[in-house]
């Protein structure tokens, strides 16, 4: 095949630790903190750093600076106190991997890779092609999902980025089931023909890789293709291109979440609003002149913010937070292929 | 996944199935047995016809299901693209022009202004006129035809020559018109392999009260937020029909386990799990533990004379009867369907197999988890948090689905003071959009109800600040 | 101008009983029922009829017969017996007639009403031109807000209906401020040029009639234009249409409504379930076998259903309900034209 | 409208001012004062250069207004219509074939990579670099190119020049680049009356919290479903800083009456209906009414020596300020700024005018109103309703808006007690879409803040059935 002359790039894995029930991995599930281990030091609520522990070496963040020393031998889940301010110490998680990532594009929210994994009927065992890889948030979900029989095919045009996964791979135990590749899917295909059993793309043109998808779907198990794309434009000529090469069951959908903040709720009468007026606000403590910096501060904290004020419980509401939310990030369409 | 695939490649007796209509909305799961008449969406077949032939696209001509090639939808894709690269109101013309050269009994006299009609929407100039009152066909000439093995398109194009009022129309109804009626003499099906995506949309569209309005989308994020995937340990209290159960199970992939709490001596009400068809494999995750033992704090034998609670008489013997119509049984086990008094040596086996499932659960419980799932319907989370969250591993993940916001805000209170963090409470608006060329907007009416998920992760109370105050000269 | 020419033909008003106060009007507030009022009968959530009193008259429906006689000299708001149940006699709003009207084409919801009428910033004395009329619901709303010192034209190219609504305005004491117009606003324009305050358009291909509506409004005082498309594609050619032709602040938004119903929520302990089943289904009563007629039912009953149950003090709860619902209407595009 | 409309076409001193960039997202409300240094979204000119221009479209150079004419707006956008014709990659080759023409510090290693890139947008697409440290021109050449008079267009080109990273973005970057330059440097503004839709936008996205959340569209629902309209009679609380007041007022147009329930010894905290700078016709209607005297049940005198409720002292204090800062106070007027403790003459005039429009306010909702709005931000519905409902007139309209269900399901149970018919309770979702070619999508972000309402009809309670009975003879 053409296909074969064509590619671009391939980085052959390197499963060298995968075979070592004790090396670092996602999948590892001791109570204590080893070095070489991958760890979530979640600081606030938006704001956590993923580390490799390693002696001698330290964190600097927001509260401080923190030495890995004191973290080896730590309970996963433990708090442990910085130079100005303690954090928790986390296992790492495709969701807690993806808020600590070093982001080099835009990235997936939580809610579409949670619904893309659905779309894609993913399972232990499933061969995936994906593309591109971007900053490796969905591949680490992916990947996680196929292990330990499947595999992931993840393609990227930009070698550095896949470079980096492919690393990320290593660190995270998720070699064994991940092959990373620099190729244009549009241009030349995925690495895999007659092979996989679901296709994700997040390309500019989908409609230039869905020929592709097909191609590179099993002909005899079928498979299935979801892609993500924010415009409207692109996702016709999407649909269009999966119906004209025998996909069924196409269908669009989009989701908007909201995230909400739990507060203490203030009500009062006509009469204790006469008399001393809705200085109360209605839900929270902010409000008034300088409530800018303190929504700010608020936000800063999230959804936990809550904690620091003493919830009286029954009295409690869940209001929308922040005021401004995501209310659109790419549509998801989906289809199957049907074994030939 | 491969072995799974392969090892049935075609449809027998016993096995369950996905049915859908080509541009059908809905979903149908059901149990193949012998003799079964089915109906889903005007549909009707003989299930006898798909025995022996492989899942995928079938066509129905006199109630029998015949294989059909995916080639075909493709063919006639191509001829409907290539002529809807002019813009609509050429296909409109051409649709009409045929429409006029077949059939004498149309009424000239309105042709042009709706030749001349614009292109796209306006609910303004939607006529609500009866359709059924103009058609010239009669329902005896469909059904007739359709007996004849006349094929979908054929008959969609006599009932358009039938139509008197098809070419006062506007186009938005004359496309409606046409796709409204295939869809009605559509004979065209997918009959596949459950999965849990056509499962979810099966029982969402179906019956989301049953379910707890959970949507496909939501049960991803209950999976994500959980971080489930092969080798962990994960306990479950499930009131969706065993939706999430199924979802975990096939999560671990036969690896890990998924400790599912429920009532009664067996789980039972789990026909989304049994519509898996999951091998012993992957089955073997799946341990049962009943609420009682939780509650007493240990295994409790099992009272062969005095079930251990008591059965809602009536309403639980039509529940039972509705399970079994909806296949809740597992094919080849006697569980759910089978009376609760078992005597048989077999009974006895597999009694002494689910305590043992059921000990491996306790015990895991005991150990602690690595994710906690509670997808009630019903039952106060916090009930089951009482009970199941002091025994999680610390860093272990809580994620927690409802139909309503008031208990899991209850719930949020109760991990707060627990110390959880990472806690989040989110719900989503999930909508489906038509794409169509011109006539591209989102679903105009759709199921709308949902649920809202909170999640959390368990840390450890606070060590002593001491302790680390003594190793930093610095500390704060 | 050619317009003149062009122009199909005018339904000229008659406004015989606009100068009498005790004349029939949706504006008269009495205390009791007259003849020759209109009057909506309430017959429960989604089943309303609109009559015109009139003595000798009966209103067949759901719960049996209504002879108007009965109904004359009730105040407004009572509750009074038919043959077969009882009936709410109400005062006629906009919101209560497009409930109750004669269909003749599919209506726009009171939600994208109440926001049109915002958008066109509408208030008495505005001149509004809108096409088409339709079923004559949103002409309504509009005539109501520019009386008494406004007006109202309104086109469409169905005389018929034209016909209709002319009539509806008469009997509705409406005939003063409102000229229905038999015209296709996108080949001939609006019925007045340099003249009106706001313009509305429901038309299949609006970009067509939007040069003419910045003809219609007024050059000195500039005006509002409003734009309702089910489909992106005709929101995407008007937008292009409305910058084309100088309209300044164009936006597009949507509105997604949900309504609920209010039941007594009902929360079990894990022990509870335990020993009694969910057969208390979580909010409501409805559920197992038959649950589908029973929800039929109570969708029948509507929002008001909880009526029927004990409402225990502060153990409600509202849930989404239908459980089906519109989730799209159409967008509205809105856009500015400032005075020359 | 026409009065009020070519009453005063220029802008002058004292006036309300609604001020939007082109492209901009927010509009501010203001009042023009002498000496005044407007400054709105990067925006920054002397509010005195504004005075005795007609209202609309400016340009502002070195921080003066000058009108300018729509038609230039007009032919830039055919110009660009023109060309966006041609598919978005022939738009994005000539762009950058310009700048790659016009400049010679643009490094060529990457142009081939970029020409050939795709057209539409991918998130993974997108390189998060950081624009400023790879900009050539520094921020005081752009200062100084301002100073100078330099257009918007010619600064954006010169930046454009400028950003050695340019020709290598993706073209989604690009476009969002030129599109935030633009946006940044864009020199030209709307200056408007303030309408109910600028005044309502301002508010919502500036300061939702104080208003209720009430979006645009909930307001409108409010006034759809209370049927408000000329010469209707209606009691309204208010707690969204005036704007439903402002909105009911402005319905009435001059006939009919809103009687305003406030605390304190005047309305206040009301700028919403401030900037409306409604005329005393339309003002007309306006009747404020002390909640004192609502639940006194009598019209009380002013206590002169205490006023009869407190301020929450630095709070409040800091709230007027800021409210002066908000131009709350009416122009002309000592009202809302003023003292409590009033002595001259002008002043007990009026507060003679105060008490004259409250007493006619207590008559009204002794006698019964047509309509009752509760638009709340804290206080409890029902404690409101148990005051007024009782005094409405049957089949009257209730509307209740604000921002927590709760309060509304208790307002709910209130009123189904009450026989109140034709309940709804309904929230929406309200969002804005980007419609550009080939780049149609909903906002990516937005506020989503808002708020749900409950509307009723109060009937009147069932007559006895004999009455009827008695003259059906086949009654039910």
């Amino acid at each position: 095949m053409a296909k074969a002359v064509e590619r671009l790039k391939t980085t052959e894995s390197v499963d060298s630790n995968a075979t070592d029930p004790n090396a670092p991995s996602f999948f590892k599930y001791e109570d204590r903190i080893e070095e070489g281990d991958t760890a979530i030091v979640y600081v606030c609520f938006g704001v956590t750093h993923a580390i490799v522990v390693k002696r001698g070496m330290t964190l600097a963040m927001k509260y401080g600076a923190l030495r890995h020393e004191f973290i080896i031998g730590k309970p996963w889940g433990s708090r442990i106190s910085a130079t100005a301010g303690y954090v928790y110490l986390l296992r790492p998680s495709s969701e807690l991997w993806s808020r600590s990532l070093p982001r080099r594009t835009q990235i997936l929210y939580t809610h579409d890779c949670a619904l893309i994994l659905q779309l894609l009927e993913i399972k232990p065992g499933s061969v995936i092609c994906e593309s591109g890889t971007g900053s490796g948030s969905l591949s680490h979900a992916l990947a996680m999902a196929v292990a330990p029989t499947g595999h992931l095919y993840t393609h990227d045009i930009d070698e550095s980025r896949t470079k980096t996964v492919e690393q990320e791979f290593k660190t995270h135990g998720l070699s064994e089931v991940t092959t990373p590749v620099v190729q244009d899917v549009c241009k030349y295909g995925f690495f895999v023909s007659n092979a996989c059993d679901g296709v994700f793309l997040d390309v500019p043109a989908p409609w230039e890789a869905i020929p592709h998808a097909a191609d590179a779907i099993s002909r005899s198990r079928g498979g299935r293709l979801v892609s993500f794309s924010p415009c409207i434009e692109q996702v016709q000529r999407a649909c269009e291109a999966m119906r004209k090469f025998g996909f069924v069951q196409i269908e669009t959908v989009e989701i908007v979440p909201r995230t909400y903040k739990v507060v203490q709720q203030n009500r009062q009468s006509l009469a204790e609003f006469n008399e001393s007026g809705d200085s109360l606000a209605a839900t929270t403590n902010f409000g008034g002149r300088d409530h800018r910096k303190r929504k700010a501060k608020i936000e800063e904290n999230g959804a936990e913010s809550g904690k620091s004020w003493t919830l009286a419980s029954g009295n409690c509401t869940a209001i929308t937070f922040p005021y401004n939310q995501p209310t659109h990030s790419g549509y998801l369409t989906h289809a199957t292929l049907l074994p030939v | 996944m491969d072995e799974s695939h392969s090892r049935d490649s075609l449809i027998k007796y016993g096995v369950f199935l996905a049915l859908q209509k080509i541009d059908g909305e809905h979903v149908k799961v059901f149990r193949l047995t012998p003799k079964l008449k089915i109906s889903h969406e005007k549909l009707k077949f003989d299930g006898d016809s798909v025995v022996g032939k492989p899942y995928g696209l079938f066509e129905i001509v006199s109630e029998q299901c015949q294989p059909l090639a995916v080639e075909k939808l493709i063919e006639e894709e191509v001829e409907q693209a290539s002529s809807s690269v002019e813009p609509d109101a050429a296909v409109v013309k051409e649709v009409l022009a045929a429409v006029l050269k077949q059939t004498d009994s149309v009424e000239g006299s309105t042709d042009e202004q709706t030749a001349a009609s614009p292109v796209a929407i306006a609910p303004s100039a939607l006529r609500l006129a009866v359709d059924e009152a103009r058609q010239e066909l009669t329902q005896e000439n469909v059904l007739a035809l359709k007996k004849n093995g006349t094929t979908t398109s054929e008959l969609v194009a006599k009932l358009v020559e039938g139509n008197k009022a098809y070419n006062t129309r506007t186009v938005f109804s004359q496309s409606k018109y046409i796709k409204r009626k295939t869809q009605k003499h559509s004979d065209r099906a997918l009959i596949l392999r459950p999965t849990l995506r056509l499962i979810s949309s099966s029982y969402y569209t179906k019956d989301a009260d049953r379910i707890a309005n959970l949507r496909i989308d939501q049960l991803g994020m209950i999976l994500q937020m959980a971080g489930i995937h092969y080798n962990k340990n994960v306990v479950l209290f499930d009131q969706t029909l065993g939706l999430v159960t199924a979802a975990v199970v096939e999560r671990l992939g036969g690896k890990g386990k998924c400790v599912h709490i429920h009532r009664g001596s067996i789980a039972q009400s789990i026909p989304c799990f049994h519509s898996m068809s999951f091998d012993e494999k992957i089955s073997s995750t799946f341990l049962p533990v009943r609420i009682s033992c939780l509650l007493a704090g240990k295994q409790l034998p099992y009272d062969t004379n005095r079930p251990n609670y008591k059965e809602g008489p009536e309403e639980k013997k039509s529940k039972v009867e509705e399970d079994v119509e909806m296949n809740e049984v597992k094919p080849g086990t006697s569980e759910g369907g089978a009376p609760f008094y078992e005597v048989d040596e077999a009974a006895l086996k597999r009694r002494q197999d689910r305590l043992d499932s059921e000990k491996l659960g306790l015990e895991l419980i005991d150990r602690g988890a690595d994710s906690l799932i509670i997808a009630t319907r019903t039952v106060d989370p916090v009930s089951i948090l009482e009970i199941l969250y002091p025994k999680l591993r610390s860093g272990s993940t809580v994620v927690i689905y409802g139909p309503q916001l008031k208990p899991l805000i209850d719930a949020y209170e109760w991990l707060v003071k627990k110390n959880a963090i990472h806690m989040q409470l989110v719900d989503q608006m999930y909508r489906v959009q038509q794409v169509l060329p011109d006539r591209t907007h989102p679903m105009m009416s759709q199921h709308v109800v949902g649920g809202f998920l909170l999640s959390a992760i368990k840390a450890i109370p606070p060590p002593q600040t001491v302790e680390i105050a003594q190793k930093f000269e610095n500390a704060d």
